[in-house]
């Protein structure tokens, strides 16, 4: 149990494959730092390892409306951003869309962003029909459709569907979603999160609800996938850099996300990762396509129909989680 | 006779280790499951079960646990029956035959199954090349179903195996000499003399398919919600331990009545599961 | 008509081993697959074997894994065979209080199993891979357990008997009479836990300390976005060493019993 | 044709012939008994007619239908295995009933059978009792009347009395063949115990490495075995090398004896075979040969004593006590001395076997 | 005090009692062999002795030294177990070396003996075999083999013949008697046999129901037995329940015969035996009674025959042939004619056992 007082040391914890293996080395390399890097895959098993105490972290990286739920929690150590000569690298506008879930701006520094969409098989359907949430319902994709398997997402894709807030705690208006969604349930193929994008290069399904940055991998297998944000709007999400009460390594931590920020790490990460980066100083690194790619950079439009999620109160996070379980034993 | 009582104290160790990494824990559960989240004490998680989404969940597990363990006992009794008369000397090369398969990462073989499932999958290739109509059974209850049967096959072959090997052959001789033609002696005296292996068998297979949720997961395609998926929810995605513990206890205490009706049925004391 | 039936019973074994490795089969061609994508055929390649070694993480998960699965299923061995003597030389009743506490790993789910050992774990030490080796102590010893314990019943008393009365000592008699007749089924129940451990991910997932990567929880944190190749590739490294192990032993068995006759 | 022939049967296991051409024919309810040391290949017989073991070639026969090819089930024979091999998981009950289901027989007639023999094999009342509560004797018990009562045509018994002690053995005995009397059953009885051979059977077949030796009733065996093998397996003999002088003369161990057997031809070697209660003792010089008494065991019924005489160690068995040291005579009448040809073949003169 | 002791051994299983203070003296070097029906407690005793059971109470000395706490190893006693009990994993060499290596015999020595006793035990040439190659005779042998190279002061056999057939059986008997004179060993000696008992031992112990009925040397027993147990056990005879008129004078099935006994009282009720091979046939009117043969069996040495004479059915062996149906007359010398006393608890007149 020394790992506590040690100060060379930093633990780490981010989603999985989120890195480029090399930037972390170099990072240990130059500040000398050890780093215990863990990984998770789902957002819950990471709150279930981080509530359970067993391990200090002392940086996480993690989706918005979580991060809204710890800080809610007090589980936030602010951010010295002065010690970060980096931070001013990135994208004002992905920072002014944090204070959704970090509004007084002291705990986060972002990483990636994306959208939630239909990535969608031209051979199969046409861009006309994914234009709208409406295709999700179409009888004639009967088993063709692959839904999100994840609970607010796909709460977002049928409160969008019927214009109502995507962060509604209306249970009216949660209610109706969640009757769409089971009407919606004879159609699916399967709802998916993992293993979306190899189930649209098979050409297993038409269309499938997925993060931008899943479909981005699938279009580069398959030419015949696009990807589209319906006109209704949609969700964009923001994975940030947070310090947990836990940490036992404040400097190093501040060191870990500076370094993040920095334009060689960024550059690699994003050519490794592939989803949108706020670091403004990639760009240069990349040609015209890859910028152009709306897929990876989703346009101005696109983000102007999108929110973030904020984080539900117990009593809606409850019931929703309720209303998921019932649809899925439905 | 003292000798005897020494060597029992050989299991000291064990005991100690029962106690800590087995009983203790269960406590742990026990705990979250009978209080609430603030820490008072309530029986709503045990009562929880009743609700008809656990209900729903709860029947659905019991119909896919038990179909998974028919099934497996229908192709495993084939199985046990061709390799007994085989007359394989060395027993053990039969079991590693079986569980050989798990020295590939079992996440990897439900995924490789994913691939030979799927629309387009392998097992569709073959059908449509032979000109058979191709079927939809990724991510539907079959699927499920049949991701069971495959993952814990071997263990209702090798029960029933070893029951086949410790029955005496005169006593097959024996029932053809009193005039029973082959389907008597298979249902009078083979069967009866394996109701040992096969009680094992059921056990081995409907207990860990009753709790299962990871092939559930991976192929159902999250439309199948069985009882072990609404547990690992709870502890995860709802991040209600304590409704997660609690549903965990009675489907603990289901399987323990369920195990006790079929060691009814099974009149000899047997402790040992597996062989 | 017997030859039908034999051949029958052949083709009828044929299509269970077919069905059980299948997905192997799938694998280890997927292993020789270049392309990212599991569903895409790239064409052949044997750079997933070539580049493993070069790859740091996958190279640590390993060493990781094999150093928790050996040690994991070496000490199960050991404290499930003298647990199994132990609970063989009991009181039936007292036999039978042990027995129904090994089953318990057996029924819970992993999950249940997991969480509750990290509850432990958490209070007396940190997670490590020290907590990961308990934890798959604490699942694979029944395994072990149920193996020794029909050898031991089925070894006959007077054998042991016998020993003393050529003048050994108990200790002398175990080693010399005891052992070697159980052996096998400690064998078995020692493959068996490592087997056990080597797949396991729930229980490893939640018991691991920070930075400790096993092959499962690797493979796992990687289903999102792509498994690397490289693991098809080990994993079929592993399942072939294991398979050739396998025929070695079993071809080693039969001429054993050769020579005896 | 008779009941049951055994044409030229030839059996091998891993290329080791067990049977080779074995030619046996076996006359309606009759009691035959196999005799031959251990692994002559008595049950190997037994398990051929029985339908458990195809012939290598050969044919056999019963009722004058050829049975070779018809599987165990349906040939109407019952076998009492070696092993008994009764049902572990049955009732004795039940295991009685076993071949009486099978052949959809009514519950009434059943009950009464198995109340019928378990009191013919001195078990009644013990119709529910689980058969591993059983002792070897019993279990040997049950399986003869799990057997008998299906009413066979024939019956075979693999060593039924193995396992009792002599009493037991002696009952068992006499109640089979009672029950051959009554059921008019043809039995087929494997053993290697002699004198349970030559009490029970109509006929004994005497084998040894597979082949027949001699068959005959008890007392031709025991009285005239055609070979030393025979001679000596069943009860101890004296079996001497000697040289027929000519009809009803024999010269032995440098004497020569009257004897009744004749054309041998003269000057033949032969074995001669006397039986030891057919020597008897006098006082020095009142018999053929003289000689001194080396051993007197005490043997219940009689002595038996070893008789160092002409070169060869005599058995003799005698109701009186002698000294060990004494001098004594040796007599036996020329109706008492068997004559054999010498064995003209290996096989014939095997008679030490590796059990 | 004796070489070997047992003083008031008790001993219970499941608080059922098997010995019940059993009191018993062995001589050093003798061969004592104990006899009696199965369950009767014989196998407990063995195993009192070689320390693999504890009395509940009572001492066992051996040699002067009490025993009773000895763990087996240590015990200079070897034994050879009704099952054998061969270390299945080893070679039939390795069985045999087993307690030689223990006593850390040199490589030479362990050879010459493993040769040695194979040759002993007719195996020569077995050494590298496995154990389950072998039949359940050779088996025994093993064990003997194994047994006897440890040079024990004691070697208790537990029916270690049982398997064997006839021939085998005597020779081992043979065997095992110059064993005994050679290495000077004391053997305890468990057979059911009685003729293998009245062949091999010193000294008879018949046990019966967990209570020692008789002890004495062959001669004695078979001759003079303490009561109708014994006589029934020992043979087979011919018992009969008569009043002691007078000295000399015994009637029994309405009439009186002469006898040799006296000091039974006046008009007292006794057992009469007479041992079939006692009983003289011969023509209607010339004996004591007359009766009629109604069973005659071939027995090879004599015949044995059923006379049912005076309401008893007699059971006589001769050596001649008696038709059945044929009227004879019954007589017997008064010498052969053995009276008892009635048992006077019941547990001494238990005569059937099951098995
Ligand atoms: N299944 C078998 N496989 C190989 N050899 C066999 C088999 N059964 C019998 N034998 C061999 O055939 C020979 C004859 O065996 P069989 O059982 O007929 O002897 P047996 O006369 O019944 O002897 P026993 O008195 O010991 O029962 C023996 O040498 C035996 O080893
Ligand atoms: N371990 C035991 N537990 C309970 N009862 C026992 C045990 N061993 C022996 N007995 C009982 O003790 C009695 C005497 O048994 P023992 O084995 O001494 O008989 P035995 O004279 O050797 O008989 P056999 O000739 O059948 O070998 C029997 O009634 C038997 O059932
Ligand atoms: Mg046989
Ligand atoms: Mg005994």
């Amino acid at each position: 149990g020394s790992d506590a007082e040690a100060t060379d040391t930093l633990v780490v914890l981010n989603y999985g494959k989120y890195i480029e293996s090399d930037v972390l080395k170099r990072f240990q390399k130059e500040t000398g730092i050890t780093v215990k890097y863990e990984e998770y895959e789902q957002v819950e098993d990471m709150y279930a390892k981080y509530k359970a105490g067993s391990i200090n972290y002392d940086v996480i990286c993690t989706s918005d409306y979580m991060i809204e739920t710890l800080r809610n929690e007090g589980e936030l150590i602010p951010i010295d951003y002065s010690s970060l000569p980096n931070y001013k690298n990135i994208d004002k506008q992905i920072i002014d869309a944090s204070a959704a879930f970090d509004p007084t701006h002291e705990y986060t520094v972002p990483y990636f962003y994306g959208t939630v969409g239909i990535l969608y098989n031209t051979e199969m359907v046409d861009e006309e029909t994914v234009s709208s949430w409406d295709s999700l319902w179409n009888p004639e994709y009967k088993n063709k459709i692959v839904m999100i398997n994840s609970q607010r997402d796909a709460m977002m894709v049928a409160l969008e569907k019927l214009g109502y807030d995507i962060n509604t705690t209306d249970k009216k208006q949660l209610d109706e979603a969640y009757d769409l969604l089971c009407a919606e349930k004879k159609y699916v193929y399967a709802y998916l999160q993992d293993e979306t994008y190899e189930c649209m290069i098979s050409e297993d399904a038409a269309m499938a609800v997925c993060y931008s940055g899943e479909a981005a991998m699938g279009m580069e297998y398959n030419e015949n996938l696009s990807y589209t944000v319906p006109k209704e709007g949609g969700n964009l999400w923001i994975d940030s850099w947070f310090v947990p009460r836990t940490c036992k390594h404040y400097d190093a931590a501040m060191k870990w996300i500076d370094f993040m920020c920095e334009e060689e790490a960024a550059t690699e990460n994003f050519e490794y990762v592939w989803y949108a980066t706020p670091n403004t100083k990639v760009a240069a690194h990349e040609d015209e396509e890859t910028l152009a790619d709306e897929t990876v950079f989703p346009t101005k439009e696109t983000l102007d129909r999108c929110k973030l999620y904020e984080a539900y109160d117990d009593e809606t996070l409850n019931y929703t989680t309720n209303l998921w379980k019932k649809l899925k034993a439905y | 006779m003292t000798n005897k009582i020494k060597t029992s104290f050989l299991a000291g160790p064990y005991a100690l280790w029962v106690l800590i990494c087995t009983i203790l824990p269960l406590l742990y559960i026990l705990g979250y499951a009978l209080t609430t989240s603030t820490g008072s004490f309530t029986l709503e998680n045990l009562t929880a079960i009743a609700e008809p989404v656990h209900l729903k969940s709860l029947w659905l597990s019991i119909k896919v646990a038990f179909l998974t363990t028919v099934i497996c006992l229908v192709i495993a009794y084939p199985v046990a029956l061709i390799l007994h008369n085989l007359k394989i000397t060395n027993k053990g090369f039969i079991v590693f035959l079986f569980i050989l398969p798990m020295w590939m990462n079992f996440m990897l073989r439900i995924l490789a199954w994913q691939i030979i499932l799927s629309n387009n999958g392998i097992l569709n290739s073959i059908l449509s090349a032979i000109g058979l109509p191709t079927i939809h059974i990724l991510y539907t209850k079959s699927a499920v179903t049949l991701g069971m049967v495959y993952d814990f096959l071997p263990y209702m072959i090798l029960p029933i195996y070893n029951a086949l090997s410790k029955i005496n052959d005169q006593v097959i001789e024996a029932a053809a000499d009193l005039g029973a033609n082959w389907l008597t002696t298979f249902t009078k005296i083979t069967v009866p003399l394996s109701k040992d292996g096969i009680l094992s068998g059921i056990i081995m297979v409907f207990v860990p398919a009753l709790s299962s949720f990871v092939v559930s997961n991976l192929l159902g395609g999250g439309k199948v919600l069985l009882i072990g998926n609404v547990i690992e929810q709870e502890f995860t995605l709802a991040r209600n331990w304590n409704l997660g513990s609690g549903l965990s206890i009675i489907l603990m205490i289901f399987v323990l009545l369920s195990m006790s009706i079929m060691n009814k049925v099974d009149d000899s004391e047997n402790g040992g599961m597996l062989v | 008509m017997t030859k039908v039936k034999k051949g029958a019973s052949y083709f009828y074994l044929g299509l269970v081993f077919l069905f059980l490795y299948a997905p192997i089969l799938v694998l280890i061609v997927l292993s020789f697959n270049n392309s990212m994508s599991r569903t895409v055929w790239g064409g052949f390649t044997l750079k997933w074997y070539l580049n493993l070694t070069a790859n740091d993480n996958i190279m640590d998960a390993l060493g990781t894994t094999i150093r928790i699965t050996l040690s994991s299923s070496i000490l199960a061995t050991i404290l499930g065979t003298s647990a199994a003597i132990g609970i063989h030389y009991m009181k039936k009743r007292h036999a039978a209080i042990m027995l129904g506490a090994t089953n318990i790993p057996l029924l819970n789910a992993d999950i249940v199993t997991g969480i509750s050992l990290m509850l432990l774990f958490t209070r007396f030490t940190p997670l490590g891979e020290f907590s990961v080796v308990l934890a798959h102590i604490a699942f694979s010893v029944p395994y072990v357990i149920f193996n020794v314990l029909p050898r031991l019943q089925s070894l006959s008393e007077a054998c042991y008997e016998a020993a003393m009365d050529l003048g050994a000592t108990p200790a002398y008699a175990f080693a010399k009479v005891v052992w070697p007749e159980i052996f096998p089924g400690v064998l078995s129940g020692f493959l068996m836990a490592l087997t056990m451990s080597l797949d396991d991910f729930t229980i490893t997932y939640f018991t691991k300390g920070a930075g400790v990567n096993t092959l499962s929880t690797m493979l796992y944190t990687q289903l999102r976005k792509g498994i690397q190749p490289e693991l098809y590739a080990l994993s079929t490294i592993l399942f072939l060493l294991a398979f050739v192990l396998l025929l070695v032993i079993n071809y080693k068995g039969e001429g054993r019993k050769e020579a005896h006759k | 044709m008779e009941f049951i022939q055994f044409d030229h049967v030839s059996k091998s296991y891993d290329k080791q012939l067990v049977l080779d051409e074995l030619d046996l024919y076996i006359k309606e309810n009759t009691f035959v008994t196999l005799l031959g040391p251990s692994g002559c290949g008595k049950t190997t017989t037994l398990r051929l007619l029985g339908g458990f073991e195809k012939p290598d070639s050969g044919k056999i026969y019963l009722n004058g239908n050829d049975i070779t090819a018809l599987p165990a089930n349906l040939r109407p024979i019952n076998t009492v295995f070696q092993k008994y091999a009764l049902f572990p998981h049955m009732t004795i009950e039940e295991n009685i009933a076993f071949g009486l289901n099978i052949q959809k027989k009514s519950k009434d007639y059943i009950q009464d059978k198995i109340k019928y023999a378990l009191k013919l094999v001195n078990l009644d009342g013990f119709e529910k009792r689980a058969i591993d509560s059983l002792s070897g004797g019993q279990q040997q018990r049950i399986a003869i009347a799990r057997a008998i009562v299906n009413e066979p045509k024939v019956l075979l018994l693999d060593e039924p009395l193995g396992a009792l002690d002599l009493k037991l053995r002696q009952n068992m005995q006499y109640e089979l063949m009672k029950i051959k009397q009554e059921l008019g059953i043809t039995f087929l009885y494997v053993t290697h115990d002699q004198e349970e051979a030559l009490t029970m059977s109509d006929t004994i077949v005497v084998m040894n490495q597979g082949y027949i030796q001699q068959i005959g009733t008890p007392e031709d065996i025991y009285n005239e075995p055609e070979n030393a093998f025979v001679a000596d397996f069943i009860g101890e003999s004296n079996i001497i090398e000697g040289i027929m002088i000519k009809d009803e003369l024999v010269s032995f161990l440098g004497v020569q004896v009257p004897c009744v057997d004749k054309g041998f031809g003269t000057m033949k070697p032969v074995d001669v075979v006397i039986r030891p209660e057919d020597v008897e003792l006098g006082y020095p010089g009142k018999g053929f040969m003289d000689g001194v008494i080396t051993d007197c065991l005490f043997k219940g019924v009689h002595y038996e004593l070893d008789v160092q005489c002409g070169g060869y160690e005599w058995l003799v068995h005698t109701t009186k006590y002698f000294e060990i040291g004494q001098h004594v005579s040796l007599n036996v009448i020329p109706f008492n001395i068997q004559i054999m040809n010498k064995p003209e073949s290996e096989d014939e003169e095997v008679m030490k076997e590796d059990d």
